[in-house]
């Protein structure tokens, strides 16, 4: 394992402005997940400077990482920031927070701030944990799921499937949507399963009529997305009839930006998700510098 | 290496198999519709409500999801789907979720509305995932509902234990009459009931001839024949008259194959058995099998028509009479009929529970005169994967060997890895020095 | 050994020395419906066999798909952890514990054994008449196995002991009630978990002595108040968990919860009678529930009873009764509205993933209560 | 004689290349996905170069591994059992049984008379990839095999991870990291868990001998693994110097057959 197909483009960006050094309240967002870290610093409810960085193996690294990248060039400084409020899997690893927060009502109020007040099912898709959040029109949670114990993991295990097909992660969700027609998912019960037979669909040798790559990729990432319906199925079903969510749909989390997943749950559930205003990544951050 | 051939030809019997079976699935779609008509959800393993109440279809969410499973991978992940987020386990039986998934659904697989049904009727078996899946139906809508139990102990047979589980069982199945006439306004058959006694162990003489003809090289049938047939005689007994003379037909070809030595495969030089067969969508295995030369002789689970049987002295298979009724009792009302039913079952319960499931295998490993056994555990499914592995260790030690494999269940191909499978398969034969005789 | 966690947490050594001081035998058992008041009356101390964790490569050659808890069980005694239990019985439960019990006596064939069947259909005019009977038998197989007798005046001493213990044990949930409790989950769970591995006398004069304490104690704050269901505990890191951030569980809906202390013994002539009564008029559990739906009324009212403010579901994976169940109790939950999460346990017990649950739970009944962590802020004691 | 084994892993290809029953060249690449077959080549390429030889050298060359379709020079496939089974054999003739297990699949396979098999025993699915289980870990701790191979056995109490699913295992030794504790004794945690979920197989039919058991395969190269598996299942297994190349070795024996 190289670890060089399942890398990601780290993001940063900082505003041109000064605002901060007349603003009322600094604050910040440090959600440090499994897989990925964002911090997002608001001056003044006003986004002033976010980033995103590979969590990697120590979490107070990442921590100490990921604000510095947010902050870049500015003047600004940690200390200058009146509230940190940290969430995620690693928030205890964040030394300078003020406070933590938990992670539902950041995505929630995250979400908001992303996709505008009209989005009402949130369906944040991470490194480790998928969470499915109703939302009432003010910004309360009506309602959320979390993904069973089984279904954990699933953002790292796309990670893993990356490097074992040896195909760069970015690519896999456009690769996943080039087949004519959907395969049947592979086994929907973990990632262990799942990627064991995935690769079993090559056992039988690879030849191009066979098994087309691009078909193992989508038989894999159907699976990953059925999962995910069973999450988000979960809100409020219908006594009889098939699944419904209340729109509007927003996407958050870093597995929003892998069509082969997006794509498929929006033909399964027949609805299309609305397009946000800033990096559905960033969801869990800003929410915690908001709600700081 | 075995060069020996045996002829092989299709069963005669095939054209009247799926003209029964027609006629059973025609039964179904118009019980829905008849005016008085009921539907109930149940199953007619040992006694047929049907046969004493004339407007009462049974039908059991196992042939259902089964048949889903095997017609449609799309439509039973889908079912699978409507019942998970309804907050079923994922551990639980497929064929359940499909059937019940159908119902959250509201339809079925060809679009039409889900037949939902009139009342509950108990379902007693050894596994414990049967005792709640009555309920399903009453969920969405207030039918009525029975219970009963499916009493069993270990050790000897023991008269006191025996007479009230019978007791309890007897007035159960009394009760539920009573409220179907009370709650229904239909007028249950007893003349019909009692009449109608025999026809079960008549079936179950001809199917155990089968049984005992598939002990022979080569075995003149397969696995997959008795499993397209054995429906046909536990589940679907419309015309209790005319399925006897199926299988009395299908039991005098299997004899005449064998005496002309025609086989089910013809390079025969490995005979196994199994537990129970993979998902129903995947029945290819056993051709790939064939290959190897290798044919399957049936399992328990598909031999079960033949009621409960032992390995005799003889080395030939005899059913187990532990328990007979009285002799000579004369049977006038439903209650000695129930009566005389479940002292009959009792008696053999206790060969086919899970108590003595691991220790009877033996038998049957030793009669079928088998090379080896496949022992699929199930991930979901309770009652058919209990013991599994102990009998298992059971075969390996008299010199059988075994191959597990894992999965859902047979309703639901989630965790069936196919091709990995097909791989541990061919592991199996090569290892044991087999190989694959064609491509 | 003083307090009821410490007898937990060594309840082998408990039970060995409470042989060697008595000289009596130990039965086994799985499940609460096994109806303990014969093997007192006999002279067993009955112990319920607890699932802990330990490292576990003996279980997968004989078992396969249980839950944890059912292999931990069989893996222990494969370790030995149970070398000084004299008989186990099981009775009609859940399959996985009936799988521990059968592949236990294949690996310990000498030990006592009995198979009690406790109807699954409980409701029946005849349920009782097999109830009655699977107990006679089963006392008569002791007696034969101890050679002694077991009197009237033995089993009105058993279900005595008995009685009082589950009024113990009520007026401990009973205090839970209270906006400002004076125990925490955690505490109870660990008195309800050594209560079932102990000599019930004993247990009876302990809980005196600490009702009589807790009483006088100063209450933890108020709080947000969980219930917890689902299947059974063995430990109460779900709990403890629960308090440091800030809530309590106040009541809960488990087997080896309310639903073993609910119901008493009611003396009747027929002493054998009264005792399979009382098994059958039980809570339905999960398992045995499975006519018409009790369980979810009974869930109702706990939760009302207890005033609280949301639930926790926590089933273990492969638990099938709760599985089946499931869809019934969160029907329940939506229609009136009861917040509720639900996860799956396993061998351990993942803090950060349970963790986030929980917390949203907590946040969804109190929006904008910011915590730290621990339990020194919401949940201090006052004064 | 000249023959070759190829054994196409689920990371890694192994060739090895016999000349009268020497080993005259052998080559491992990761190799995985769709591309299996054109790095196969590639490395076919790299160990006939290693030997000096040509293709027309080799008598016959034998495919084996959970790719061993995508071996398009390839004279005949067997089953990773069998692969296994031979080479314990060529390598320790007096062996009884041999334990293969890599980043796919683990065998445990009983040997009989001659090059006669017993039995074989599979993981099952829960125990599928431990070798990846390792790798996948060591990526995520930021450590090299060769530094988990040498992890020291734990002392006194640690803080175990779930030895039952390795999916919950990476999420406890996720959590064990979140709260602090030193990423080698993590990796340790990890490395116990699937020590026993090996000797969960080792236990699953007949149990190996002590004396006469060999273990190849990748993971037999983990001293943490072999180390902490002996101790566990108290059998001292044969270890052969290159125990990654025991299957394409197996296959290259059998190719003499042939």
């Amino acid at each position: 394992m190289t670890g060089e197909f399942r890398k990601w483009p780290e993001f940063s960006w900082l505003s041109d402005t000064d605002t901060w050094k007349s603003a009322e309240k600094i604050t910040a967002g440090i959600d440090i997940g499994t897989t990925s870290s964002q911090a997002a610093v608001f001056a003044d409810d006003e986004l002033f400077g976010y980033a995103s960085i590979h969590t990697g193996a120590d979490f107070t690294l990442a921590a100490n990482t990921v604000i510095a990248k947010a902050l870049a060039s500015s003047a600004l400084s940690v200390g200058d920031i009146g509230t940190i409020a940290a969430t995620g899997f690693g928030r205890r690893n964040v030394l300078y927070a003020t406070k933590t927060q938990d992670e539902i009502s950041c995505i929630a109020k995250g979400a908001r701030f992303i996709y505008g007040p009209a989005v009402t099912t949130v369906l944040d898709m991470g490194g480790q944990t998928t969470k499915a959040i109703l939302l009432h029109e003010w910004d309360r949670v009506r309602e959320f799921e979390v993904s069973d114990k089984c279904a954990t993991g699933m953002g790292r295990h796309i990670e893993t499937a990356a490097e074992i097909l040896r195909v760069p992660l970015t690519e896999m969700g456009d690769r996943s949507l080039e087949t004519e027609n959907d395969p049947e998912p592979v086994s929907t019960t973990c990632f262990n399963f799942a990627y064991s037979e995935m690769m079993s669909l090559f056992r039988e040798g690879y030849k191009e009529d066979m098994y087309k790559e691009n078909e193992v990729i989508a038989s894999y990432l159907f699976a990953v997305a059925w999962r995910i319906l069973g999450t988000v199925g979960k809100l409020a079903p219908l006594d009889i009839g098939d699944i419904k969510i209340k729109e509007v749909l927003g996407f958050t989390g870093g597995l929003a930006k892998n069509k082969g997943i997006t794509k498929r749950i929006e033909r399964e559930l027949n609805i299309t998700a609305i397009e946000g205003k800033h990096d559905p990544q960033l969801a869990a951050a800003i929410g915690a510098a908001l709600l700081a | 290496m075995n060069k020996q051939r045996w002829e092989t030809r299709p069963l005669e019997i095939w054209g009247k198999a799926k003209e029964l079976r027609a006629q059973w699935q025609r039964s179904i779609n118009e019980a829905a519709e008849r005016p008085g008509a009921m539907l109930a959800h149940g199953n007619t393993g040992e006694f047929d409500w049907s046969i004493g109440f004339d407007d009462l279809t049974v039908i059991e969410d196992n042939p259902v999801g089964a048949m889903m499973a095997s017609k449609s991978d799309a439509f039973s992940r889908k079912c699978r789907l409507a019942s998970e987020v309804r907050g079923w386990g994922r551990e639980i039986c497929g064929y359940v979720q499909n059937c019940w998934g159908s119902q959250f659904l509201g339809y079925e697989m060809d679009d039409g509305a889900f037949p939902f049904r009139d009342m509950s009727i108990p379902f007693p078996d050894p596994c414990d995932q049967h005792l709640k899946r009555g309920q399903q139906c009453m969920d969405l809508s207030p039918i009525p509902r029975w219970g009963a139990d499916y009493p069993m102990y270990l050790g000897p047979l023991d008269p006191k234990r025996e007479q009230a589980f019978i007791d309890h069982t007897v007035y159960c199945y009394l009760q539920i009459i009573d409220d179907i006439e009370r709650i229904f306004d239909h007028k249950f058959d007893d003349e019909k009931m009692i009449g109608s006694l025999n026809i079960l162990p008549a079936l179950r003489e001809q199917a155990l001839r089968i049984s005992r003809l598939m002990t022979h090289t080569p075995a003149p049938i397969g696995q997959k024949e008795l499993y397209s047939f054995y429906t046909l005689g536990l589940l679907t007994k419309v015309d209790p008259k005319e399925t006897l003379d199926f299988w009395t037909s299908f039991a005098d070809e299997v004899q005449w194959r064998v005496d002309n030595h025609i086989a089910a495969v013809a390079t025969e030089r490995f005979r196994w058995m199994e537990a129970h067969p993979s998902p129903w969508n995947f029945l290819k295995y056993f051709r790939y099998m064939e290959k190897y030369g290798a044919v399957c002789i049936g399992s328990q689970y598909s031999h079960i028509i033949s009621g409960p049987i032992e390995l005799g002295e003889d080395g030939q298979f005899h059913h187990i009479q532990r328990k007979k009724p009285p002799e000579g009792q004369e049977i006038r009302t439903r209650e000695d009929a129930f009566r005389h039913i479940f002292t009959e079952a009792r008696g053999y319960r206790f060969k086919d529970d899970e108590y003595c499931r691991k220790w009877t295998i033996t038998d049957f490993a030793k009669g079928f005169h088998v090379d080896g056994a496949i022992m699929p555990l199930w991930r979901g499914g309770v009652g058919c994967t209990l013991t599994r592995k102990e009998q298992g260790l059971r075969l390996s030690e008299m010199g059988v060997h075994v191959l597990h494999y894992e999965g859902s269940q047979p309703g639901d191909r989630t965790d069936l890895d196919e091709r990995r499978f097909l791989d541990q398969l061919d592991t199996w034969m090569e290892s044991l020095g087999l190989e694959k005789l064609e491509a | 050994m003083k307090t009821f966690k410490e007898i937990l947490e060594n309840r082998h050594a408990y039970a060995k020395s409470w042989k060697a001081k008595t000289g009596r035998k130990v039965l086994g058992f799985y499940d609460t419906y096994f109806p303990e008041e014969v093997a007192y009356a006999a002279g067993l101390m009955p112990v319920r066999i607890l699932a802990e964790h330990e490292a576990d490569d003996v279980t997968d050659r004989l078992m396969y798909g249980n839950c944890y808890c059912t292999r931990d069980m069989l893996n222990q005694f494969a370790r030995g952890r149970y070398d000084y239990i004299d008989g186990l019985v099981s009775i009609e439960s859940c399959q996985w514990w009936y799988n521990a019990f059968d592949t236990t006596l294949i690996m310990f064939p000498d030990l006592f054994s009995h198979y009690l069947f406790t109807p699954d259909y409980l409701d029946a005019r005849t349920s009782k008449d097999v109830m009655r009977s699977e107990l006679s038998v089963f006392a008569e197989r002791l007696e034969e196995w101890l050679g002694t007798k077991i009197t009237d005046e033995k089993l009105d001493d058993a279900i005595n002991v008995y009685n009082k213990n589950r009024a113990l044990l009520r007026r401990i949930y009973e205090l839970r009630r209270f906006d400002t409790p004076v125990i925490l989950g955690s505490e109870t769970m660990e008195i309800m978990l050594a209560n079932q591995v102990m000599d019930k006398a004993e247990a009876n004069v302990m809980l005196e002595s600490l009702l009589s304490d807790i009483e006088k104690r100063e209450p933890y704050q108020d709080c947000v108040r969980l219930m917890l269901l689902g299947s059974e505990t063995y430990d109460v890191s779900l709990e403890r968990l629960v308090e440091s951030l800030g809530a309590n569980v106040v009541v809960d809906e488990l087997d080896n919860g309310t639903g073993c202390i609910a119901n008493d013994v009611i003396p009747l002539k027929d002493r054998l009678m009264a005792i399979g009564l009382r098994y059958l008029g039980k809570p339905h559990s999960a398992l045995k529930d499975s006519i018409w739906r009790r369980r979810q009324e009974r869930i109702f009212q706990l939760y009302e009873d207890w005033q609280a403010d949301g639930v926790i579901i926590a089933k273990q994976i492969y638990c099938h009764p709760h599985g089946t169940d499931m869809y019934a109790v969160w029907k329940l939950l939506r229609e009136r509205n009861i917040p509720y999460i639900t996860f799956e346990r396993d061998t351990t017990l993942p803090q950060e993933e349970t963790r986030l649950a929980v917390e949203g739970l907590i946040s969804q009944i109190e929006p904008g209560r910011t915590r730290i962590a621990g339990w020194s802020r919401s949940g201090a004691k006052t004064g | 004689m000249i023959t070759a084994g190829v054994d196409v892993g689920l990371m890694n290809t192994k060739i090895v290349i016999l000349r009268d029953k020497e080993v005259a060249a052998q080559r491992t690449k990761q190799s995985g996905g769709g591309g299996r077959g054109e790095t196969v080549k590639e490395i076919w390429q790299d160990a006939l170069k290693d030997a000096g030889i040509k293709p027309k050298d080799i008598s016959k060359v034998v495919a084996t591994g959970t790719g061993k379709k995508d071996v398009s020079f390839a004279d005949k496939t067997v089953v990773e059992a069998v692969a296994a089974a031979r080479a314990a054999r060529f390598l320790y003739p007096e062996s009884t049984s041999v334990v293969d297990a890599g980043a796919d699949m683990t065998h445990v396979v009983t040997l009989g008379e001659g090059n006669t098999i017993r039995e074989v025993v599979m993981n099952q699915k829960c125990m599928n990839g431990l070798g990846l289980v390792i790798e996948v870990m060591a990526d995520r701790l930021g450590l090299t095999l060769d530094e988990i191979s040498a992890l020291a056995p734990a002392q006194g109490k640690t803080n175990p991870v779930n030895d039952g699913c390795p999916v919950f295992a990476e999420l406890d030794a996720l959590g064990l990291l979140n709260i602090g504790v030193d990423r080698r004794e993590v990796a340790g945690a990890v490395t116990d868990a699937v020590v026993v979920r090996l000797s969960s197989i080792l236990n699953d039919k007949i149990r190996p001998q002590k004396d006469t058991t060999v273990f190849i395969g990748g993971l037999a190269k983990n001293l943490a693994v072999t180390e902490r598996l002996k101790e566990r299942s108290g059998i001292h297994f044969l270890i052969p110097e290159n125990a990654e190349y025991g299957g394409a070795l197996g296959a290259a024996v059998i190719a003499t057959d042939m």
